[in-house]
């Protein structure tokens, strides 16, 4: 275990001067210890995959990020079930630890709300690969960064294109009564509707359930040309399968980057055929994410995006730390590794044209590294193609 | 000797009921424990019905031990108890009880035909035949325990306390059906409260206090037993006016 | 002979029928992770060292061995035979299982679309990187001395000079006990309360400094759910009226402080104070109103009904139709902190000072509540409503007093944990939270106190110490739920009945007087 | 003896009885108030605004039915164990999702294996029949298996504990079930694949106000299984032996042991029948609705719970009834009343609340008139 | 002029088709002991039931110290000073004896719940002496030793007694008792009957009995109604139901004893 606290460390002995400068000190390693970088995500529940998934993408980018000065970097990615209390409980687990320089996370924004005043006084730099909600970064967080869209880019964009590019009138809006579904859908409702169409029916359903068609029967009524749904590509799938029998058989399906991934497409098959998604602007297959792929695949004997869509992205933001840490770690005269904390919160937030496997990212000062616009995606013979 | 209890002993987890306790059933007789409330008379039926199981002790039915044999097996056997308390299921109709009664058996006809010979005994449970058992009243749920019982075709009865709560002309009824049943082969273990009539129709007795058999033997003579007749009989001798 | 190896198969198939489990969840590579850090590797590989799977292996085999030894009073050759029995047969499932593995391997049959964990250096792994016939052989090997082991140990722990050893211990507690007990009821007790009470207040004024804030956290939560389990228990435990959505009235606290103690979405920032009395006091009309209705319910009719209201509340919390007022979704962030005396109370420690100060609340007025005519009628109504009425109890109002009380005690606990959040949001408030406060409250012993402050240490402290076992956390978790309840149905400290005596003031004093009766 | 001074007791009843009346009074106006809502909105949907037409409500109430169907199959199987032991198996959802997994991999087995010669097609839509059946007897034996078993080990131990302690172990042996099942399988959501012949979302179509109504095959097959299991059980329990040492079991243990019943075999024979009930609404689950996980359980299961106690829990025909009616409130009751479908479980609850103030042992269940003391 | 403290007009309740209690006259004198009788199933504990609120008669009203119970609930009649028992015994089976005394105090307590959380005076006056109530009606019937045992560890004849002790604590005017003797030995039974008549000689409290024990009817009580099929046949003195043609071919029989005797003589010896 790493010998002393944070805030102790910069009378250590051999320490460098940044350590002495850094506003929350430094995390020092002796020789064999290893660089802990956090994750708190729901492993267990009704979201258990998000985590599971986002935590194996990010372990593989530890591995991949190699060493830093010849100390290991490990993620030790814990369960907040999503929820608040989990999300607190987990960040106070994180600060105890002087090992954990940085946070991959968190996943869900309740467990992300709770855990930012935490990890603000502990001065641990967090990048989350999901938390889309917009007033996130608007909290003045020193600490907040997040790789994944803002739902205001993302949402205005749909409703923009929907509108204008689509040519929709009248437009349906689902969510699944999350944060990130409800976030989403109100954005693009509002911007569709200023652009000068018409939100004829908005309803939420219940995440987790399986059956939706009375409420999409309801909907259908309306006669949408679209349906927009925020959420995540279990609920999205389904959606799509029974729009085709109540109705909505020739509205479009209008989805967000939750329902992007392979997964959806296996779960719609033909059904899916014209259905969009959003996702950020990269080129999707480059040779890192062909690598990537395989080891997931090789590790966890599944697909790299059948759990979630966020595989890549929680790869991301855990190599983007990795090399935050790279930037910022000294090794002391004594032979101890040091990383000053408050140089690598500036590190992370100093991220310009990382190109990930999910996008390019350059943060801005309140944290937003996703402010690209979202490019669309539409699914034509069973495979997601860009559209211009 | 068609049932034979041996020196058995139970507990109720630290409370020991019954200790040491032997007594026996011989064929085609009628055999009464009495005692006072909590001596154990109960708790003798419900470890000879397997309920309960003795921590030692043996109990041997016709040359076999069925010391921990469970409750079904020991009815298929034909041994069968009328429970304390009636223990009549309460949702189910008298009709419904009555099957339940004959369980053991599979032959629908001839279980109807018990249960008319039931209804022709008890005219009074024809009348209710298809009221849930709950809402008789006390004394027709004692009726229909003691009919359930006879269902099975039992070749020992074991009566628990079947006078209680019966009005005295029923208890004068119920006495003589189980002298019929009896005089028709059945063997009864009888418990009873009311001593004096137990003892006046049993062939043989035993007195039960604290879980100890203190005291044993012919019916008559435990009926001029002055010790008996002191705590149990109230303390006025048979024959005495009621 | 042969029943008594019939006997020790049995545990044994047992044992291995759960090892099969653990291996197809890949939990035997957890353990021996564990054994590897426990052993001093720092950061062990995701397949550890051979040696740690061997002595997972052991370990089962011992297991097996215990299992199929307990209960024998024989000698020591005999029940170390088996305990042998029982991990070699458990040994030879291990190793069916292991051959039927080492198929998959050699054949490279791709399993793991349905059984995940069975990759090729996952199996490599369980058979030690090994050849498989030569890993087989050693599972079988090492689960039987696993189990000689176990087998010895029981009848080592049988023994009779253990047993001795064993007796003059206990016998020497029970001295030192009885001892103590002679101090505590003779008299010097009021010395000794006083001098507990003392100690108990320097653990809690010191303690909250020193635990570093993770465990200030946790801690903090298990208080919470102390309350909240107090408040249950009151509708629970003494009025005998099952209650499952009990969270709903936690969330009325929570909601009440964060919309009048928050800058969004109305700015009211009332301060903490009356935003907690108004909390408690909402929550409490909620339990009226709630009760009111249902007040002829009985049963698990009451528990399906209050289980609706609690998911009620959290839909309606995150629905369109109240996201204008209660944030929807997205919950209520940045909620303030108490004050006291102008000193704002922020960090964990000086939260860790309320939820205690608020636990002692709890506990008084339950205790108090308990034991007076109120707790009586509770229980009378728990025992049997339809004779508590006949004997004089007001049943309805009663029952409602109870889901009152009980509902305050929660609007407490929520108020107080909305603000040490700064947040809330109406997923905190979900079924499986109601699920916990009823389970804590079974689990410690039902209407008991120090049950209560048990049962939550179990199933919000517990969880949290389970955080080593990863993603097998919950698993274990409900198992040890199961396990639990198993082995003391009646909680950890089952409450118990008041023993009362004849006052010592003989009625003479204050004898009952013809008025008090009209 | 001490002797004691008997006052004589003045009235003081009358501040009681006020008491009582307020919540008597409170009941009808309640209901009043709730009723006349209801009227008022109905009406408002229904004539004033004409929101949906046939076509829709016929939709809403196919949707209704058929999920409806499968809550009642699963409620059965609550107020099964319910009747006899009076325990809320809270692990049930957990076994129906089993049941669902199992059905799942059987379907895709029959899919993968290969049959005739040249025109290649799977075994699954060569004998579909064949296959459907199987893959119903697997799924059905699956969660017997784990229902006798989860009787076995975590409620038999605790048949003499008070009542809330197997609750607990139920909820116990639900969280592990649960987490068992996502360590054994992953997270991940799976699609089952269907036989062509009952292909999901095709359907007859029947033309509705010029709109084609879909009635997808897969939720005829649901809802008639459904009935026809029903039936199968309903007559089990009431005219088999089995169904009779279940109603005394349920009564009373010691006496039916008394009457030659054995306690612990029919409670575990209860536990399989429920199980296996679950399976088939598992296996169901999955043809009509495709997505199987380990989480699949949960909300059907409390659904299910909700069904049966809405219809009188330890009552058959009212589990049937109460999945029904909660089917059929949730897919048309929000637009009926014109409300968001975000609150369909609001107002299933709702409902509920209603229902069993004024039937306190819900729609069928015995009203229990005068306890007799 | 009797002072009557129940005054029973043509109470009539019904079943289904099943008439239990039909339009039967009860008039119980203040301070008297009163047995009701008849054959299993007449509608004794029915009428009970009505007179204590469980039950709603269709038809007919009952006055209690001259005003109508009808209405009120159970609780309310309890508070009223009417207490009773019960056939198949109804104790709080996991609390002790002197709680299951101190519940039935509750409607004379006049703590509130907030007197309990301060211990205000009136809590402490109220809870000692209701403790030392409770202690005195656990010592009348007999059963000071157990006041601290859980009550459904007691015997059963305990039991009963218990029963009656919990009823007695609200001090009741009038006491319905069901069957007090079912189940006892002749001994136990002189006992109960005693302390039946000591609580009316000494306490003054009205008693209505239920019992098929004819030792103990003739004995104690000073009138007897008799039912049968709900109906009364008859009512009067011990002496003359004793000899009234129609209970004895209803309800008494032989008496018993002659069956004894006939058993006597049909035995073989
Ligand atoms: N379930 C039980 N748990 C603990 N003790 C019990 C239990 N049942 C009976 N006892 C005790 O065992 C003793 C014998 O009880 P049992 O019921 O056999 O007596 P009995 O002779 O049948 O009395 P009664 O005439 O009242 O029926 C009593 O002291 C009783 O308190
Ligand atoms: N709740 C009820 N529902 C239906 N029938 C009932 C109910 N309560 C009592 N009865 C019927 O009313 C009749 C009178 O019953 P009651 O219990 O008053 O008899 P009882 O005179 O007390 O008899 P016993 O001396 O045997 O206790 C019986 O035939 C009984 O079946
Ligand atoms: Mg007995
Ligand atoms: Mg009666």
């Amino acid at each position: 275990q790493p010998s002393a606290a944070p805030s102790q460390a910069a009378v250590v002995s051999g320490a460098p001067d940044v350590c002495t400068s850094d506003a929350f000190g430094c995390a020092v390693f002796k020789p064999g210890e290893v660089v802990k970088l956090g994750m708190g995500a729901p492993m267990t529940g009704g979201n258990g995959s998000y985590g599971v998934d986002i935590s194996q993408g990010a372990s593989i980018a530890v591995t991949d990020a190699g060493d830093v000065k010849g100390w290991k970097f490990a993620l030790d990615a814990q369960d907040d079930g999503g929820t608040a209390e989990g999300g607190a409980s987990v960040a106070n687990k994180f600060v105890t630890d002087p090992a954990i320089v940085a946070i991959a996370g968190h996943i869900f924004t309740d467990a992300t709300r709770a855990a930012m005043p935490i990890y603000e006084k502990a001065g641990i730099p967090m990048l989350s690969p999901s938390n889309t909600v917009a007033d996130l970064t608007t909290l003045g967080s020193a600490v907040f960064n997040r790789i994944a869209f803002s739902d205001t880019n993302q949402g205005n964009a749909a409703g923009d294109y929907l509108f204008n590019t689509l040519k929709v009138k009248d437009l349906a809006i689902l969510h699944d009564g999350s944060s990130y579904g409800k976030g989403l859908a109100d954005t693009v409702a509002a911007q569709f509707a200023k652009d000068g169409g018409t939100v004829v029916a908005t309803q939420a359903i219940t995440p987790g359930e399986t059956d939706f068609t009375a409420v999409l029967s309801a909907v259908a009524s309306k006669n949408p040309g679209a349906v927009y749904f925020g959420g995540y590509a279990a609920e999205g799938s389904i959606l799509v399968n029974q729009m085709k029998q109540t109705g909505l058989e020739n509205a479009v399906f209008f989805g967000d980057d939750g329902t992007y991934g392979v997964d959806f497409l296996t779960h719609v098959g033909a059904n899916g055929e014209g259905a969009f998604a959003t996702i950020a602007p990269a080129s999707p297959d480059s040779a890192a994410k062909t690598a990537f792929n395989a080891a997931y695949l090789a590790q966890f004997g599944k697909e790299a995006g059948s759990l979630s869509p966020y595989t890549w992205a929680g790869y991301d933001s855990a190599a983007i730390l990795a090399n935050a840490v790279k930037a910022v770690a000294v090794v002391g005269s004594d032979g101890n590794l040091y990383v000053p904390r408050a140089a690598l919160m500036a590190a992370v937030r100093a991220t310009k044209d990382y190109v990930g496997l999910s996008g390019t990212f350059t943060c801005q000062s309140n944290g937003e590294c996703n402010a690209g616009l979202p490019q669309f995606v539409v699914v034509q013979n069973g495979a997601w193609v860009a559209v211009q | 000797m068609i049932l034979n209890i041996e020196n058995i002993n139970v507990h109720y987890g630290a409370i020991q009921a019954l200790k040491d306790v032997s007594f026996n059933l011989n064929e085609g007789e009628i055999v009464t424990l009495i005692g006072a409330n909590g001596a154990g008379k109960s708790t003798c039926l419900n470890t000879i019905s397997g309920i309960l199981h003795p921590t030692s002790g043996r109990v041997t039915f016709i040359d076999e031990e069925i010391t921990n044999t469970s409750p079904q097996d020991i009815v298929k056997k034909h041994m069968i108890q009328v429970p304390e308390g009636r223990k009549i299921f309460a949702s189910m109709s008298v009709w419904e009880n009555l099957e339940m009664g004959a369980y053991i058996h599979s032959d629908r006809s001839q279980i109807k035909k018990r249960i008319d010979q039931v209804f022709e005994r008890f005219p009074r449970l024809k009348e209710r035949r298809n009221q849930p058992g709950g809402t008789l009243s006390g004394g027709e749920q004692q009726m229909l325990a003691i009919s359930r019982g006879l269902m099975a075709e039992p070749r020992v009865l074991l009566l628990d306390e079947p006078s209680m709560g019966l009005a005295p002309i029923l208890v004068e009824q119920i006495f003589d059906i189980i002298r019929e049943i009896n005089h028709n082969g059945t063997s009864i273990l009888l418990v009873e409260q009311n001593a004096l009539m137990a003892l006046s129709i049993a062939d043989r007795g035993y007195v039960l206090d604290s879980g100890k058999v203190v005291l044993e033997g012919k019916a008559d003579d435990l009926l001029r037993n002055p010790m008996v007749i002191k705590a149990y009989l109230g303390g006025e001798a048979i024959g005495s006016e009621l | 002979m042969n029943t008594s190896l019939r006997k020790s198969i049995r545990p044994g198939a047992t044992i291995g029928i759960v090892h099969i489990f653990f291996v197809l969840i890949g939990f035997n590579m957890l353990v021996a992770i564990l054994f590897a850090r426990v052993s001093g590797v720092k950061q062990p590989d995701a397949i550890p060292a051979p040696v740690y799977l061997m002595a997972y292996s052991i370990t089962m085999g011992i297991w097996a061995g215990v299992a199929a030894a307990q209960k024998r009073k024989q000698e020591f050759r005999q029940v170390a035979f088996a305990g042998c029995v029982a991990g070699g047969f458990a040994g030879i499932m291990a190793g069916l299982l292991e051959f039927g593995l080492a198929i998959i391997l050699v054949k490279n049959i791709n399993v793991r679309d349905v059984l995940t964990v069975l990759s090729a250096n996952f199996i490599k792994g369980t058979l030690f990187g090994m050849q498989p016939a030569m890993g087989v052989m050693v599972t079988v090997m090492l689960f039987a001395l696993g189990g000689t082991l176990g087998g010895a140990l029981v009848a080592f722990w049988n023994s009779t000079p253990f047993q001795a050893f064993l007796n003059r211990g206990i016998r020497f507690t029970k001295d030192s006990v009885q001892k103590a007990q002679g101090v505590t009821h003779g008299k010097n007790r009021l010395l000794w309360q006083i001098a507990s009470i003392s100690l108990l207040a320097l653990a809690v004024v010191f303690l909250p400094l020193n635990w570093g804030s993770y465990w200030n956290y946790v801690l903090g939560t298990v208080g919470l759910y102390v309350v909240l389990g107090l408040g249950l228990n009151i509708a629970v435990g003494l009025s005998g009226q099952l209650v499952l959505g009990f969270i709903a009235f936690f969330a009325i606290g929570a909601y009440s402080m964060a919309l009048l103690n928050a800058p969004l979405p109305y700015h009211l920032m009332w301060g903490f104070w009356p935003a907690l009395v108004l909390g408690v006091l909402l929550a409490a009309v909620a339990g009226l109103l709630l009760g009111l209705p249902l007040m002829r319910l009985r049963g698990d009719y009451l528990a399906i009904v209050t289980l609706g209201f609690g998911e009620i509340i959290r839909i309606l919390l995150k629905s369109d139709v109240l996201t204008a007022y209660t944030g929807g979704p997205r919950g209520i962030q940045n909620i303030g902190g108490p004050t006291i005396f102008g000193r704002p109370f922020v960090t964990d420690v000086d939260f860790m000072y309320l939820i205690i100060g608020a636990m002692l609340l709890a506990m008084f007025i339950y205790s108090r509540l308990q034991n007076s005519r109120t707790g009586r009628a509770w229980l009378a109504i728990r025992e049997d409503e339809t004779v508590a009425r006949a004997s004089g109890v007001n049943t309805v109002r009663y029952k409602l007093l109870a889901l009152v009380i009980g509902a305050a005690f929660a609007g407490l606990a929520g108020a107080i944990f909305a603000s040490r959040n700064q947040f809330t949001g109406p997923e905190e408030h979900s079924l499986m939270a109601s699920i916990n406060v009823l389970s804590l409250i079974i689990v410690g012993g039902l209407g008991s106190i120090p049950g209560t402050i048990m049962g939550a240490f179990a199933l919000k402290g517990l969880p949290e110490i389970l955080r080593e076992f990863e993603n097998y956390r919950l698993l274990a978790f409900g198992a040890l739920l199961v396990a639990m309840m198993l082995s003391k149905p009646d909680g950890f400290i089952p409450s118990r009945r008041p023993k009362f005596q004849i006052p010592i003031q003989p009625e003479t004093r204050e004898a009952p007087k013809e008025q008090d009766h009209d | 003896m001490h002797a004691l001074s008997l006052p004589t007791l003045a009235v003081k009843g009358a501040r009681f009885k006020k008491v009582a009346h307020v919540f008597d009074l409170l009941r009808p106006i309640l209901g009043a108030i709730v009723l006349a809502f209801i009227a008022y909105r109905l009406y408002q949907v229904l004539i004033v605004q004409q929101e949906y037409g046939a076509d829709t409500w016929t939709r809403l109430l196919i949707s209704g039915l058929i999920i409806g169907g499968v809550y009642a199959l699963i409620a059965i199987g609550y107020t099964l164990v319910y009747g006899i032991l009076f325990m809320i198996n809270f692990a049930h959802g957990e076994v129906m999702m089993l049941g669902a997994y199992a059905g799942l991999f059987a379907f895709q087995a029959f899919n993968a294996i290969q049959v005739g010669g040249q025109a290649q097609t799977s075994f699954l839509n060569a004998y579909p029949v064949l296959a459907i059946l199987l893959a119903f007897v697997i799924g059905m034996f699956i969660s017997a298996a784990i229902g006798y078993f989860l009787e076995k080990i975590a409620y038999r131990p605790l048949r003499k504990a008070p009542r809330l302690v197997p609750l607990i172990s139920a909820i116990g042996a639900s969280i592990f079930l649960q987490n068992a099942a996502q360590l054994l399988f992953s997270p991940q959501l799976r699609e089952v694949t269907n036989p062509d012949i009952l292909r999901r979302g095709a359907g007859w179509t029947i033309s509705i106000n010029n709109a084609n109504v879909i009635i997808p095959y897969t939720g005829v097959f649901t809802f008639v299984l459904s009935v026809l299991l029903l039936i199968a059980l309903y007559i089990i329990v009431r005219k088999t032996r089995l169904g009779r040492s279940m109603r005394a079991v349920a009564l009373d243990k010691k006496t039916a042991a008394l009457m030659g019943v054995d306690v612990d075999r029919t409670i575990s024979q209860t536990f399989i029948i429920s199980g296996a009930l679950a399976g088939a609404a598992g296996v169901m689950w999955g043809l009509h609705n495709g997505m199987v996980y380990f989480y699949v359980g949960f909300i059907p299961g409390i659904k299910a719970f909700t069904a049966a106690v809405l219809g009188g829990i330890g009552n058959l025909p009212g589990a049937m009834l109460g999945g029904l009616v909660l089917g059929i409130v949730e897919s048309v009751g929000p637009a009926a009343l014109g409300i968001d479908f975000q609150l369909k479980d609001v107002l299933a609850f709702v409902i509920l609340i209603i229902v069993l103030t004024f039937r306190p042992s819900g729609l069928l269940g015995e009203v229990l008139a005068e306890e007799k003391v | 002029m009797i002072d009557y403290i129940i005054r029973a007009k043509e109470v009539t309740k019904t079943f289904g088709g099943l008439t239990a209690v039909n339009a039967v006259d009860l008039d119980v004198a203040e301070g008297s002991i009163y047995s009701i009788i008849g054959p299993n199933g007449a509608g004794k504990t029915t009428l009970f039931n009505c007179i204590s609120g469980f039950y709603t008669p269709e038809q007919g009203d009952i006055l209690f110290k001259g005003k109508s119970l009808k209405g009120s609930s159970t609780d309310v009649i309890a508070s009223r000073g009417l207490s009773r028992t019960y056939q198949n015994i109804r104790l709080f089976s996991n609390l002790t004896a002197l709680e299951n005394v101190m519940v039935g105090q509750q409607s004379r307590l006049r703590e509130n719940w907030l007197d309990a959380i301060v211990h205000s005076p009136t809590f402490r006056r109220e809870e000692r002496n209701s403790i030392v109530e409770g202690m005195k009606w656990l010592d009348f019937v007999g059963l000071l030793e157990f006041s601290n045992a859980i009550a459904g560890s007691l015997p059963y004849g305990a039991q009963r007694r218990l029963e009656i002790a919990r009823a007695l604590g609200n001090r009741p005017s009038l006491l319905l008792l069901d069957e007090p003797t079912a189940g006892m030995n002749p001994q136990e039974t002189l006992r109960m009957t005693a302390l039946i008549r000591k609580l009316r000689d000494a306490f003054n409290i009205t008693i209505i009995l239920i019992e098929h024990d004819m030792h103990v009817v003739m004995d104690i009580s000073d009138r007897i109604t008799v039912l049968d099929f709900g109906e009364k046949i008859a009512e009067g003195k011990p002496g003359e139901i004793q000899t009234n043609q129609k209970v004895i071919e209803a309800y008494l029989g032989s008496g018993g004893a002659a069956l004894a005797q006939k058993y006597q003589r049909k035995k073989p010896q």
